[in-house]
């Protein structure tokens, strides 16, 4: 559409049908556009590896490294000689596609396996992390915007930055030292308690304070964006329209507010997402989490090319599925937005 | 709570959390560690410092030529798969351990190994290409099932699956999170009273602090910092092993200045090692002036030692030509006495330490650049920097604890093996001794040349040894079992050493 | 306050200042049921500032004197002293308001019907109050009673179920209005509603709230339409300067204007002479349009239209409201892309629209939109709107901007205002002066003259014919004014079914 | 509130009406804008002069330099060492000062960097639309796929130990935010009247993005941008943490903050106290002062 310049040329005369249609567009498209990506992000974090100084050698070898002689470290290398980056790229693929994603240096064991016994451990932090951060970011987005220049608004926007700016290793441990500690409300890590089978009881309570780390992590980019959003909605005409309505003022915040408010938080959404997963590394060691972020940094530090590789993959999934996620939102919150711009 | 066994749960189960999550099971991959508790080797690490034997009977012996070795073989051994443990096993187990195409890590500790043979069940030959006395405390590697041995190292099926004959067997292995060792049923020995190990993997410390202190594990190893809080807190002592585990600074000779035994021996001076043991190892540790530890028993002489001395050090560096220059740093012929040194950036220890011999050392005008690395920059930059180098992998004989640090054959830099005389230092006396104790059969005259050569190094130091470290654990509930002992430890630490070094031996105390 | 049957506003010594400026002196003002009062005054007379503070909802760092007071069955609210609590209350379910920037008071991302459903539910079930010549006779369900709301103020229901953006001027403004009326109030508010709208249909609207008000409601009509006010209005204000100079009834003020003002409203209705067209039929048109077809995806609006409009003439444009009046006056300022056919500027063709379009061109072209409101930068002040364009154009034979406001009749002290701090009105006319900025070759006007008074549209209808004459400049007006065009303009086509038709109206036609 | 004035003939007893609907004064803005910049300007102040200051009197323990003491470490706040010591006996108080230099150049620099990559391609890209826009987005999606963590821990392996590794890092890794949302913001916009009306004038891209479209947008870039600056010391925590950020001898906000950490559940609780709490002021003043000052103009 070469001429689609300033004006609108889109349908959407009658919302609902059409949009779905829409999505469903966006949804194919990018799932095409997946296949390459992957291919050549994976590629690139190849190169990159290729490019540091470390080796994998010495990665295998870990502390060993120190106490290992000429002889030795050269019947290493021979065994994890994989050649150039592109040859250890495409034979990885190779071995992938016929369901093989190797053999991890680091962990010394089947990528497929490590990975398969970690991700559902971040996703799962990671989501419940996520809606957990909405669940307080936003109440406190619209306590904060609902009086628009009180001390209320600015101790709750100068909390936030706060938040912002404590490490997230602080706030892990604090909590930790709070909730487990002190009141021992929460176990203070692992998966379940020590050597006992994990169960989703058990689990869910030991999810608890990673969770909220995780959550506490992302509350102040959601709740900061939202307030921006928040204070320029109250204040346009369409707001003080619907007040003389004769709308509530909840109403008028569900409807009116927080509709267009959102829309550049869905918009960052997508963004955020990577973030999380480096967010999940710093949770995963505070609390002993056992996620697929200290098997990334492993397999970086280790050059462990399998199980970057396979981290990698499943981490562009995840990222470009969150964000498709958020795209399909985001075409749902705001009708202005073309499902086929995104 | 840990040690009692609680009235409906008969079953003991201790909790350890330790410091990092162990890659692999395989006995050929690590020498000591927890593979121990799933594994018994020919020979064992005993309490007072020596190997003894395990699934040997009796000591090694050598031909006259100390290059054919026979150990024989106790006869009742099964694996925990139900299988009989034979010759023919510890056969492959050596015999894979030093084949190039296994890539096992362990095959630096047998340089001379050329071939093994089961002369029958229960004998197994070993032969050296060269005679070497110290081979017997080598021969720690934990015994494999020879149809487990395929492969390489990294795919071996024994890194997740391990098949041994030791006290324990994996039970479970959450990756990332924890990993149980139940008692083995198949053990030749007593059925150990601690019927399950559980440990964790909690990375941080202050985390494993934490988590210690709520109740969730019985005991791990942390910094003798965060090990002194703990002590008498929640039930908890600090429990404190010696070691081999030195650390030491190296001085390579390729940085003209350092070629000089006179400058050597001031830096050692310079340095107060007493203050590096009470402010850095809150006292658990001692000072060291060379590489040898009590771990070598008869051959560690104590009374070489360094006395701090600022004074003299600052005589014998102008005696050697080195002026006092501008800021402070000495000059001679326009060069300033100065020197990089590395240590490893996550390595707290070691970057305190650096910054503690850069601080003594600017005290008598030499100026010490410290730079934080990784391995492969240490590895890079061996040849023409010092390192804060961590020494005792293999204690139990002095040979292996000071031969690649001090002969001259591994003086030239060579960066696939830089960690080998990083100083490269070449003292002939050193090396006459060194050789002629890998000949002598008889251990008292063995013991007498590496005395001889601590008293050598102390005049020609090669680096600056500076501290040997204690390894601290915080621990509860040990005073409900008999048989806990102290052991002198390696350089490794974990939960697998500490109190819980011979764990399977507990008995409930009465 | 409970819902009401009847109440009265009561307005007492009001006045409104901003910052410094002193909008309302001094108003006294009684809305009673039964009634539709009119207040009628030139642009920027204050009154929408009347309707704030009528509201309660008046501009932050405003202050105000005098007061406002809802007396219904239940009591009185002191409106411009009640906080946001009470005036919740009165909103909407005691006083329905109908804003003037119509176009702003829906939330873009809802649909129309999303919207108005959520009054219905927020001010409960509607419920079937029969009084005489009610305009909504006992309607059942919610849906029933917005759509039956919807169509008595003209607009198709089908459209609710767009979002704002999707809608015409007209049909906008007509879903405003209906979403003022959803919560049966006793009391109306309407703040220019049918401004944009054409004589049918704002006839319509003016109808609904008449019948509305003689329901036994107060009704308020905001306008600067002479017909209307004398058409249906009973009682009237004439507000000059936030001061009313005339009060009574409509027809008696109207029929003999007493306030020199209202004289002139009155009069400016008679067409002055037109000039003719400078320019002969053969002078190449300055804007071409051939066969286009133009439209909103797959809806198509325009279809097939040719259209010329010389130099030196002024082309009205009529038709009702959604026709596609407003996308023809895109199309012609280029910054629609028509989906077929030819579009020539100057003899030049057109391709694309917008950026494609070379800026040389574009700037042949002014364009003024329908809403002024949004067609102005809400972060700029007026005279840097006016200026930017001219700086980016880098020419030195423009006009000054004080030189621009002079024309079109714009206070000077209003140029360093942001577009929130002026009057509909003035915006509008800051927009034309913005138009004419650069000396377009072709003006294209959409209902300028939509919130303008009788005689501030008169001027500026004379104004742009002037223009067009002197200049020689092209005009495309498009107006639902039949007086305008016919005042000002030299043909008027009419937009129908996706087509130009000439005129139906044969006086409009020549 | 209440004051008189006389009109005409009448005297007006003015008052503020009991509810207003719009947006705030900028004037209260402003002022509270100056107290955030004020107290940031203080911080910025400490950081710069604290250094030179010890180093020229030998206050606090001088200049430090090389010199360390671990037997007496870890002091307490006091009079001669306002922020106590740290583990190896070295002053707080200008190690401090030191980190909060370097910390915030590098988070300024590289969040700076990254806002101003992320606003030009996002509007660059909504402005031009169609395929291009298409192709720059899938581009951006690419980059923002990749794990930053990786990005990260692979580009500070290569560029091991320098500041610039962390500048580089953030910039890297977060323009690809900023350039979804302003591409998100100015799609919407570009539909506005005003910038329909500034097109039709002959506005060339550039022109009416600089001053109809970004002027809008600023809110939303600005805390995106102030977040940025805390989230870059916290990449550096990071990157310190895996060992692999500035070289933990080194002063900065991330090392100072790794060494508390290995200390602070051993008492020595004022480590930890001083950066941290130094870095959330800095934040704070940053954040509220780039909020308000770039919040819509009333
Ligand atoms: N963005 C849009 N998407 C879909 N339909 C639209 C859009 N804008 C306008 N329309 C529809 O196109 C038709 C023509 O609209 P246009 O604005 O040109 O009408 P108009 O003649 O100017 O009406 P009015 O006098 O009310 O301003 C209307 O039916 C309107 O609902
Ligand atoms: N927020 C404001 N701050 C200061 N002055 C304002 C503000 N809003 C409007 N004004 C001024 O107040 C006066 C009255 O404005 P008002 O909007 O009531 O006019 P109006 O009678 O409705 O005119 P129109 O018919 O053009 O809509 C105008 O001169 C306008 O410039
Ligand atoms: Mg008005
Ligand atoms: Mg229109």
């Amino acid at each position: 559409m070469a001429g689609r310049l300033v004006t609108s040329t889109r349908t959407a005369t009658t919302g609902g049908r059409r949009r779905v249609h829409e999505v469903r567009r966006l949804v194919v498209r990018r799932a095409t556009w997946a296949v390459p990506l992957v291919l050549g992000v994976s590629a690139l974090v190849f190169l990159l590896a290729s490019r540091t100084p470390s080796d994998s050698t010495t990665g295998f070898l870990g502390a060993r490294t120190q106490f290992v002689d000429a002889r030795t470290r050269e019947a290493v290398a021979r065994m994890l000689d994989q050649g150039a980056w592109w040859e250890a790229w495409a034979s990885w693929w190779r071995g992938a596609a016929g369901g093989d994603w190797g053999t991890s240096t680091v962990l010394r064991g089947s990528v497929s396996d490590a990975i398969a016994g970690r991700v559902p451990w971040t996703l799962l932090v990671m989501t419940v992390g996520l809606v957990l951060a909405f669940m307080i970011a936003v109440p406190l987005a619209l306590a904060a915007a609902a009086r628009g220049t009180g001390a209320a608004a600015r101790l709750l926007t100068a909390c936030a930055w706060v938040l912002s700016a404590a490490p997230a290793y602080i706030v892990g441990l604090g909590l930790l030292l709070v909730f487990s500690v002190a009141l021992g409300w929460f176990p203070a890590g692992g998966l379940g308690p020590p050597g006992e089978t994990v169960g989703p009881a058990t689990v869910a309570r030991h999810a608890a304070l990673p969770c909220l780390a995780v959550a506490l992590s992302q509350v102040p980019w959601i709740a900061l964006h939202l307030h921006a959003g928040l204070v320029g909605a109250r204040a346009s005409d369409a707001v003080l329209s619907a007040r003389m309505r004769g709308l509530p003022p909840r109403t008028v915040t569900r409807g009116h507010v927080l509709p267009v408010a959102v829309v550049p938080l869905l918009a960052l959404m997508g963004a955020r997402l990577p973030e999380l997963v480096v967010g999940a590394v710093l949770v995963e060691t505070v609390f002993s989490w056992p996620g697929l972020g200290q098997a990334l940094v492993d397999a970086a530090v280790g050059r462990d090319l399998a199980l970057l590789a396979g981290t990698t993959v499943c981490l562009t999934v995840m990222v470009l599925a969150g964000n498709l996620l958020a795209d399909a939102a985001l075409v749902a919150a705001d009708p202005r937005v073309v499902a086929d711009e995104l | 709570a840990p040690g009692e066994p609680a009235p409906d749960d008969p079953a003991v189960t201790l909790r350890l959390a330790e410091t990092s999550e162990y890659p692999s099971l395989n006995p050929l991959d690590a020498m000591f560690g927890i593979t121990g508790k799933i594994y018994d080797g020919l020979y064992a690490v005993a309490a007072d410092g020596t190997v003894a034997p395990d699934l040997a009977v009796g000591d090694p012996e050598p031909d006259a030529s100390l290059t054919t070795w026979t150990v024989r073989l106790q006869d009742d051994v099964v694996f925990s798969d139900g299988s009989t443990l034979d010759a023919q096993d510890v056969a492959a187990t050596y015999t894979t351990v030093v084949d190039p195409r296994y890539a096992s890590p362990l095959a630096s500790s047998f340089p001379f190994l050329v071939d093994v043979t089961a002369v029958d069940p229960t004998t197994v030959e070993f032969r050296l290409s060269e005679p070497y006395a110290a081979f017997p405390s080598t021969l720690t590697v934990g015994v494999a099932p020879a149809e487990a041995l395929t492969g390489t190292v990294l795919d071996s099926p024994l890194n997740r699956e391990p098949v041994g004959s030791g006290p324990y067997v994996l039970e479970q292995w959450q990756a990332g999170e924890s990993l149980t060792l139940a008692a083995s049923p198949t053990y030749r020995g007593e059925a150990p009273a601690v019927e399950r190990v559980v440990v964790g993997f909690v990375l941080d410390e202050n985390v494993r602090t934490q988590r210690l202190r709520s109740g969730d594990f019985d005991g791990a190893q942390l910094s003798p910092r965060a090990a002194q809080a703990l002590e008498g807190v929640d039930g908890l002592t600090v429990v404190a092993h010696p070691s081999a585990d030195y650390r030491a600074v190296t001085l390579p000779q390729s940085v003209p200045a350092l070629a000089d035994p006179a400058v050597r021996r001031a830096l050692n001076l310079a340095v107060d090692r007493e203050a590096m043991v009470e402010g850095i190892l809150r006292g658990y540790g001692a000072p060291a002036a060379t590489p040898f530890t009590v771990a070598q028993g008869d051959a560690f002489d104590p009374d070489v030692q360094y006395e701090h001395d600022t004074a003299q050090a600052a005589a014998l560096l102008a005696e050697a030509g080195w002026a006092p220059g501008a800021g402070g740093v000495r000059e001679k012929d326009g060069a300033r006495l100065s020197f990089p040194l590395m240590y490893f950036a996550e390595d707290a220890l070691r970057r305190d330490l650096a910054l503690a011999v850069a601080s003594d050392l600017a005290e008598v005008g030499v100026q010490v650049d410290v730079e934080a690395v990784d391995s492969a920059g240490a590895a890079a930059g061996m040849g023409s920097k010092a390192f804060v180098l961590g020494g005792g992998d293999q204690p139990y004989d002095p040979d292996t604890q000071v031969y690649t640090a001090l002969h001259s054959s591994y003086a030239a830099y060579d960066p696939d093996d830089a960690y080998s005389n990083p100083s490269q230092y070449v003292q002939p006396e050193v090396d006459r001794l060194l050789d002629a104790a890998r000949r002598s059969t008889d251990p008292d005259e063995r013991a007498g040349m590496y005395r001889d050569v601590q008293q050598v190094l102390a005049d020609d130091p090669p680096m600056i040894t500076l501290v040997v470290l204690e390894h601290t654990y915080a621990a509860r509930g040990l005073d409900g079992f008999d048989g806990v002992q102290e052991v002198v430890e390696p350089h490794e630490h974990g939960v697998a050493w500490g109190p819980w070094w011979n764990v399977e031996t507990w008995q409930v105390a009465s | 306050m409970p819902a009401e049957r009847a109440a009265r506003l009561r307005v007492r010594g009001l006045h409104v200042a901003l910052g410094p400026d002193h909008v309302l002196r001094g108003v006294d003002l009684d809305l009673d049921p039964g009634d539709l009062h009119v207040v009628l005054g030139p642009s920027g007379a204050g009154k929408s500032m009347l309707l704030r503070a009528l509201t309660g909802t008046l501009p932050r760092g405003s202050r105000v004197a005098g007061d406002v007071r809802v007396l219904g069955a239940g009591g009185s609210v002191d409106v411009l002293r009640a906080d946001r609590a009470a005036l919740h209350r009165v909103h909407g379910r005691v006083i329905g308001v109908v804003p003037q920037a119509a176009a702003t008071s829906f939330t873009p991302v809802r649909t129309l019907r999303a919207q108005l459903a959520e009054v219905v539910q927020a001010l409960g079930p509607p419920r079937a109050r029969l009084l005489p010549g009610h305009p909504h006779l006992a309607p059942v369900t919610p849906d029933a009673h917005l759509a039956d709301l919807v169509a008595t103020a003209g607009l198709d229901p089908a459209l609710l179920d767009r979002y704002p953006h999707e809608l015409s001027g007209g049909q906008v403004r007509r879903a405003a209005v209906a979403a003022a009326l959803v919560g049966h109030p006793p009391v109306v508010l309407a703040d220019e509603p049918s401004s944009g709208l054409d004589e049918d249909a704002a006839a319509v609207l003016a109808q609904m709230l008449r019948a509305y008000a003689h329901a036994g409601h107060a009704a308020l009509l905001v306008t600067h339409d002479v017909e209307i006010a004398q058409a249906f209005g009973d009682t009237l204000d004439v507000l000059v300067h936030g001061e009313v100079v005339e009060h009574g009834s409509a027809r008696r003020v109207l029929g003999s204007p007493q306030a020199p003002l209202t004289r002139e409203l009155v009069t400016a209705r008679r067409p002055g002479g037109l000039p003719s067209p400078a320019v002969s039929p053969e002078t190449p048109p300055v804007l071409r349009l051939r066969d286009v077809r133009a439209g909103y995806g797959t809806h198509v609006v325009l279809d097939g239209v040719d259209l010329d409009v010389r130099p030196g003439e002024v082309v009205g444009v009529a038709g009702r409201s959604g026709a596609g009046k407003s996308t023809l006056a895109a199309v012609a300022a280029l910054i629609h892309r028509p989906d077929a056919g030819r579009v020539e500027v100057d003899g030049v063709a057109v391709r694309g629209a917008g950026w494609r379009v070379p800026a040389v061109v574009r700037r042949r072209v002014g364009w003024v939109q329908q809403e002024p409101r949004q067609a102005m930068d809400p972060r700029l002040t007026l005279r840097r709107s006016l200026t930017l364009p001219q700086q980016a154009a880098g020419r030195d034979d423009l006009e000054p901007v004080e030189e621009l406001a002079r024309a079109v009749g714009l206070d000077l002290a209003l140029l360093d205002r942001r577009p929130s701090h002026v009057s509909g009105g003035e915006l509008q006319r800051a927009a034309i002066a913005r138009a004419l900025a650069l000396r377009p070759a072709l003006l294209v006007c959409d209902e300028i003259t939509a919130m303008l008074d009788a005689v501030s549209a008169a001027r500026l209808g004379a104004l742009v014919a002037r223009l067009a004459v002197a200049r020689g400049i092209g005009v495309l007006l498009v107006s639902h004014d039949r007086t305008l065009l016919r005042a000002s303009a030299h043909r008027v086509v009419h937009v129908d079914g996706g087509r130009l038709v000439p005129a139906r109206d044969e006086a409009v036609a020549r | 509130m209440s004051s008189d004035q006389r009109v005409g003939a009448d005297v007006v007893r003015w008052t503020t009406p009991g509810d207003v609907h719009g947006e705030a004064h900028t004037g209260a803005r402003a002022r509270r804008a100056r107290g955030a910049l004020i107290v940031g300007g203080l911080v910025v102040l400490y950081a710069v002069l604290v250094p030179v200051v010890a180093s020229a009197t030998g206050w606090w323990g001088g200049a430090g330099g090389r010199a360390v003491d671990y037997v007496t470490g870890s002091t307490a706040p006091s009079t001669a060492h306002p922020f106590g010591t740290d583990v190896a006996g070295r002053d707080m108080f200008v190690r401090c000062a030191r980190a909060l230099q370097v910390s915030l150049l590098a988070a300024l620099v590289g969040s700076a960097a990254s806002a101003f990559v992320g606003t030009l391609l996002g509007a660059t890209s909504a402005v031009l639309g169609g395929r291009a826009d298409r192709l720059l987005m899938r581009g951006v999606d690419a980059f923002a796929a990749v794990p930053h963590l990786l990005l990260g821990i692979l580009v500070a392996t290569v560029y091991r130990g320098s500041l610039w590794t962390v500048v580089l890092v953030v910039a890297v890794t977060h323009w690809t935010a900023t350039t979804r949302l302003v591409r998100g913001e100015v799609l919407s916009l570009r539909e506005r009247g005003w910038v329909r009306a500034a097109v039709s004038q002959g506005g060339s891209r550039a022109r009416v993005l600089r001053h109809h479209v970004l002027p809008h947008v600023g809110a939303q870039v600005a805390v995106a941008t102030a977040l940025l600056v805390p989230h870059a010391v916290w990449h550096e925590t990071t990157l310190t943490f895996l060992g692999l950020g500035l070289p933990p001898h080194q002063a900065s906000l991330g090392s100072l903050i790794d060494l508390a950490q290995q200390s602070v559940t051993t008492g020595a609780w004022w480590t930890l106290v001083a950066p941290v709490g130094l870095l959330v002021v800095a934040t704070v003043c940053l954040g509220l002062a780039m909020q308000r000052g770039t919040g819509r103009a009333g």
